[in-house]
């Protein structure tokens, strides 16, 4: 059971991504970040839903648009600003950047750019954890668009007839890039997809974060007691762009309208507030979080940057 | 006629747009081609023009994708399948590979594959080891395959033109810096031969052989070294499979000096093959040991000064030059 | 609706794989034909139902273990034995081999080697067909293993979300090498695959030839409206080894026995001794295919064999 | 210790069971490696030793191997895949290439990723285009990746120990006629290091170099050429990356004469890029070109007399020789 201070860190923790995400593009904007970048911003309340449902020493995988992950995991803001800087000081030491960042310390097993790639991975590391009779699980982030890649199908197969404690949670947020599911899937529910590897698939409201987390709780209890997977889908919304460079004429600003009505840290503050949570108690939770981020690009920006001899000593291990 | 600059993603598409006039045949298949325009713009009012019958947007399916176009191709379609990033023809190479490049062989002639797969390569844009990666050298040695990287928007509009006329797969590596680079381009339609090498500029000092991106740098390489008396010859092959070892060979036999350039790591690499080709072919006619200059042995990093670092650049074709020369 | 005279050919058609299979088996023990195969013994029905209820121009695509498939959909004999014993008059000028024969003049777009791989090239190939407007329907067969490739996955999606006009034959044996099905899937019914996609799925008795037929007769005839694709599961059993080094550890002799019990060709022959065939016709069918057999391997062994000339001739178009 | 003959394929296993009985983290995964002992023999027995927990077969999901193996390696196992044909390695090439390969740097340092894929390659036996194939030449131009292939039992268990201790992604190329090749192999244990090559025979007039199946022909075609007073060196690269240019440089150094000779087709092989180091590096001490001896421009085609004329033969190696020598 979640207690009122375990919702007021979703809280933080959503409002946390939302104001790392909306530094970071200021950045981008300035040119200090290079590259392109995905931002989760509208689609919160799945990770730190599904991530507080894990205990610290479980795992995810994660997407290209992994902040969101990555910081519900556990992940320093610092570290990751350094990443997405390119600095000596970020996770990747400024090699991989924001399609790629890894916390393996706090569990993370990094996201990749590479579409539906995460999910073997996944799958691989939950059979490690049940040769190795650990009792951990490994939570699968993937979208929409990657549920059509060969990779998943196999992994959700794979993970299904070995029983793996694994969750596929499929980030359903209406797109991959520029196509609608409603292309993309003869299906209802992505969630009909469970039925084909004889797994539980459930369907659900991904903006609804205390939704995300009693249902993530429910398959990572049964993945735990070696039942096997489950596949959720978490229905959102990416309120921006897909990336750095989308006119987004592949949809109406109605639309989009519609969905950040349905803004899932709103709909936390709300229910906080009817749980007699003051004004004040909010405002101290977003200005710590602000300064955080803050703080994260400062200590960004006054990183070092890494070196060839050491980006050449990382190709082995 | 008026000279006509356009970008080289124009030339692709002008390309494209005129095949798919002349021939019903030929359509599109791809991520987010229609509305979208294509990850780097070229298919961009394509779906418009065409409509949705001709171009098709894919879901993330690259398996699908090359294999799909292959089997449009054996019942008499002409498709030409965008992959998004060449780093993603890794998950649909065994179609490429093993079926649109062997099914003319193992079905004893009796069925061909008219396909292109067109993607996006090389590094230079931040996007780090995922969506960076030039893997030429793969296809390049797969019999069956023809491999073109054209530099220019003129090589890239007609060595496209022919390669949708090809009745073979050909892979078709784009260099995302070059999309926005402008050349000149006639209004009247013509083709570019695959297999067919250029010398992109004259010279008597050493030849530069290369091809994609590695065109410009050496070319502009080429003018530093004018500076300083040094008069280099500058190859560029265009096709990679087959590769037009005549031309190659008529410059080095001129210059007696060979650089090869390429931007993949070194090691391995398609630049592998023609070094090897010239020391083994024109081993009397060289004055000096072939140079080398490839990317370094590392994912491309996603720090931009080291992404720039790693991989040849002018200084750098520059600097070897001078000592190969000297 | 099938005539009598049909389902003789039927009959002559299963009893002709058979046969062409059963002396090729001969040859390669004598060590006449190299390399390996995979014997379709056993699962006969299914591509000669399958096959009957599509027209002549009709596609299909084929497997590893094609011959069936082949015969089925109308090759000459004699060019596929040549093809076996490698020779210039085979249908790949002997470059192919039992697991690559194609006959794309009769339909076949060819079996391959690589489990799942034609999977997406019927799926093209059908969307060829809707591009060219020109109303034919492919066929594509696979086996239960392929099923668990991600081609497989990806191009049932792309199938059904264009629908396009292809019926998906899973032709369910059992086994893929010694990997049972009940290990490779957490279902009961690899029909259930189906639901995922949005399609059609049923399960079906494989050995029962007009059973096939009806089955693939309504996918085929949807597919043709334009309605889209539908997945059918044909339940078989491979008689002999997988290939032709398989000690067949995996499964018990009664299994097998009792799969024979199940005999296609001996239940349609029961069928059509009801209909009151009688026993002399059938003979005389079993007797022309015998001859037609024998007179394939005598052209085979007669044939030239192709030059390296030719081999360098064929690399491109 | 007395002489001890064991095949390829035992050695292999003998190297899988050390190390599975050493280090309960090392595991193996694939297609029929249980109870059918995997397609060439290589796991049998093992799942009845070490059970099928340890031993796990796996459904054809070549995407989910490769990956599946990244990820247990990631979390701290050391697995060893099996892939059961090197043909098929195509289709969890990204996963091998953008993950496996990509995972230490991109991550930073951050995570290793110990895993090898063992896959048999090339010709021989008859089974045609799609299951003769040797790809060893994409995965040795993958920084991260290392490529093996040895030609002996020896070598085989040795390097095999080696791959399965190394904290890096190993790609472990067989050759399916090697499998039942007799060698000495000793009872007490060994490792041979990854990047090492080995003089299989020496001599003065001109250097071979090869690896895998190669060795042994190479090695048949010394004799006949001994018999007509011409003494080859022969080097076993036996690692592909890293390659051992050292012992490479030293041979030639002394034999001034080199020829590469590998199987797959000539054009962007491997052996392109042993001729290029060669002839750039070892220019000044080379008395005639580099010869490189690779397959043809085909896919391997199934009639067993083609089969055979085009991938290098003991009757080429010496011809050729003759060339270089005479
Ligand atoms: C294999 C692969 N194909 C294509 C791409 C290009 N791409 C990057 S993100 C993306 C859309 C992904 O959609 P989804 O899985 O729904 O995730 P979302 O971006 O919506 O979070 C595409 C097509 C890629 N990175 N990898
Ligand atoms: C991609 C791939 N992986 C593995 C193999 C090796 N192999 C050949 S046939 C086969 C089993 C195929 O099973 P299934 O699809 O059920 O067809 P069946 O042989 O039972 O007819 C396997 C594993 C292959 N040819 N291709
Ligand atoms: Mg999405
Ligand atoms: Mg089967």
């Amino acid at each position: 059971m979640l207690s009122l201070e375990d919702k007021l860190d979703m809280y933080r923790k959503m409002y946390l991504i939302r104001t790392f995400e909306e530094r970071a593009e200021e950045l981008y904007m300035e040119g200090k970040i290079w590259g392109t970048f995905h931002l989760y911003v509208g689609e919160e309340a799945v990770a730190v839903g599904a991530c507080y449902a894990l205990r610290a020493d479980d795992y995810i995988t994660s997407t290209h648009r992994g902040h969101g992950h990555c910081i519900a995991k556990g992940a320093d803001v610092k570290r990751m600003m350094a990443e997405l800087l390119a600095r000596d000081t970020g996770y990747c030491h400024g090699l991989g950047g924001s399609m790629h960042i890894a916390d393996v310390e706090k569990g993370n097993l990094g996201a990749t750019g590479i579409v539906g790639s995460g999910i073997p991975i996944a799958t691989g590391a939950a059979l490690g954890c049940k040769l190795q009779n650990n009792d951990k699980v490994v939570l699968c982030f993937f979208g929409d668009g990657a549920a059509n890649t060969g990779a998943f199908h196999e992994s959700v197969n794979m993970a299904a007839i070995f029983r793996l404690p694994v969750v596929f949670v499929c980030e359903n947020n209406m797109y991959a890039m520029s196509f609608s599911v409603k292309k993309a899937f003869a299906l209802p529910d992505i969630a009909e997809r469970a039925k084909g590897y004889g797994i539980p698939g459930v369907s659900i409201d991904g903006n609804n974060v205390l939704e995300m987390y009693e249902t993530t709780k429910v398959a990572v209890e049964r993945a735990r007691q070696g039942e096997g997977p489950t596949f959720i889908e978490a229905r959102t919304y990416r309120w921006k762009g897909h990336s750095k460079s989308d006119r987004q004429s592949y949809r109406t600003k109605e639309e989009v309208r519609e969905w950040m009505s349905k803004d899932p840290i709103k709909f936390l503050e709300k229910y906080l507030r009817e749980e007699k949570v003051g004004e004040e108690e909010l405002e101290n939770i977003k200005k710590q979080v602000e300064r955080d981020i803050e703080e994260a690009i400062n200590f960004a920006l006054e990183s070092p940057e890494p070196t060839l001899e050491e980006a050449r000593r990382m190709v082995y291990a | 006629m008026p000279n006509r600059e356009i970008t080289y993603a124009e030339a692709l598409r002008e390309a494209i747009r005129e095949e798919m006039k002349k021939d019903p045949k030929v359509f599109l298949l791809g991520e987010d081609i229609g509305i979208y325009g294509g990850s780097f713009g070229v298919t961009q009012g394509l779906i418009e023009e065409f409509g949705p019958e001709r171009v098709i947007d894919t879901p993330i399916s690259e398996i699908a994708i090359i294999g799909g176009a292959t089997g449009a191709a054996l019942v008499g379609m002409r498709p030409i399948a965008e992959i998004m990033f060449f780093d993603f023809m890794t998950i649909g190479s065994d179609q490429l590979v093993n079926q649109a490049a062997k099914i003319h062989f193992m079905f004893g002639g009796k069925a061909k594959v008219p396909m292109v797969v067109r993607a996006p390569a090389g590094s230079g844009t931040g996007a780090a080891g995922h969506h960076s990666g030039s893997l030429e050298s793969w296809f390049a040695h797969v019999p069956g395959l023809k491999v073109v990287a054209p530099s220019t928007s003129y090589d890239a509009k007609g060595l496209l033109k022919s390669a949708i006329r090809d009745d073979n797969p050909v892979v078709f590596v784009e260099h995302k810096l070059l999309y926005k680079t402008k050349g000149q381009v006639p209004e009247e339609e013509y083709y570019i031969p695959i297999g067919k090498a250029e010398i992109k500029k004259e010279g008597k000092d050493a030849t530069v052989i290369g091809y994609s991106i590695m065109i410009p740098r050496a070319l502009e390489a080429s003018k530093i070294l004018a500076q300083e008396g040094i008069d280099i010859e500058v190859v560029d092959i265009r096709s990679l499979r087959p590769l037009d070892t005549d031309t190659i060979a008529r410059s080095v036999k001129k210059t007696n000096r060979a650089m090869v350039v390429y931007e993949p790591p070194r090691f391995g690499g398609f630049g592998a093959e023609i070094s090897a080709w010239v020391g083994e072919e024109l081993f009397d006619y060289l004055d000096a040991p072939v140079v080398r200059l490839g990317g370094e042995e590392m994912p491309p990093p996603y720090n931009p000064n080291l992404e720039r670092k790693i991989v040849p650049q002018i200084e750098d074709i520059v600097r070897e030059i001078k000592k190969l020369v000297g």
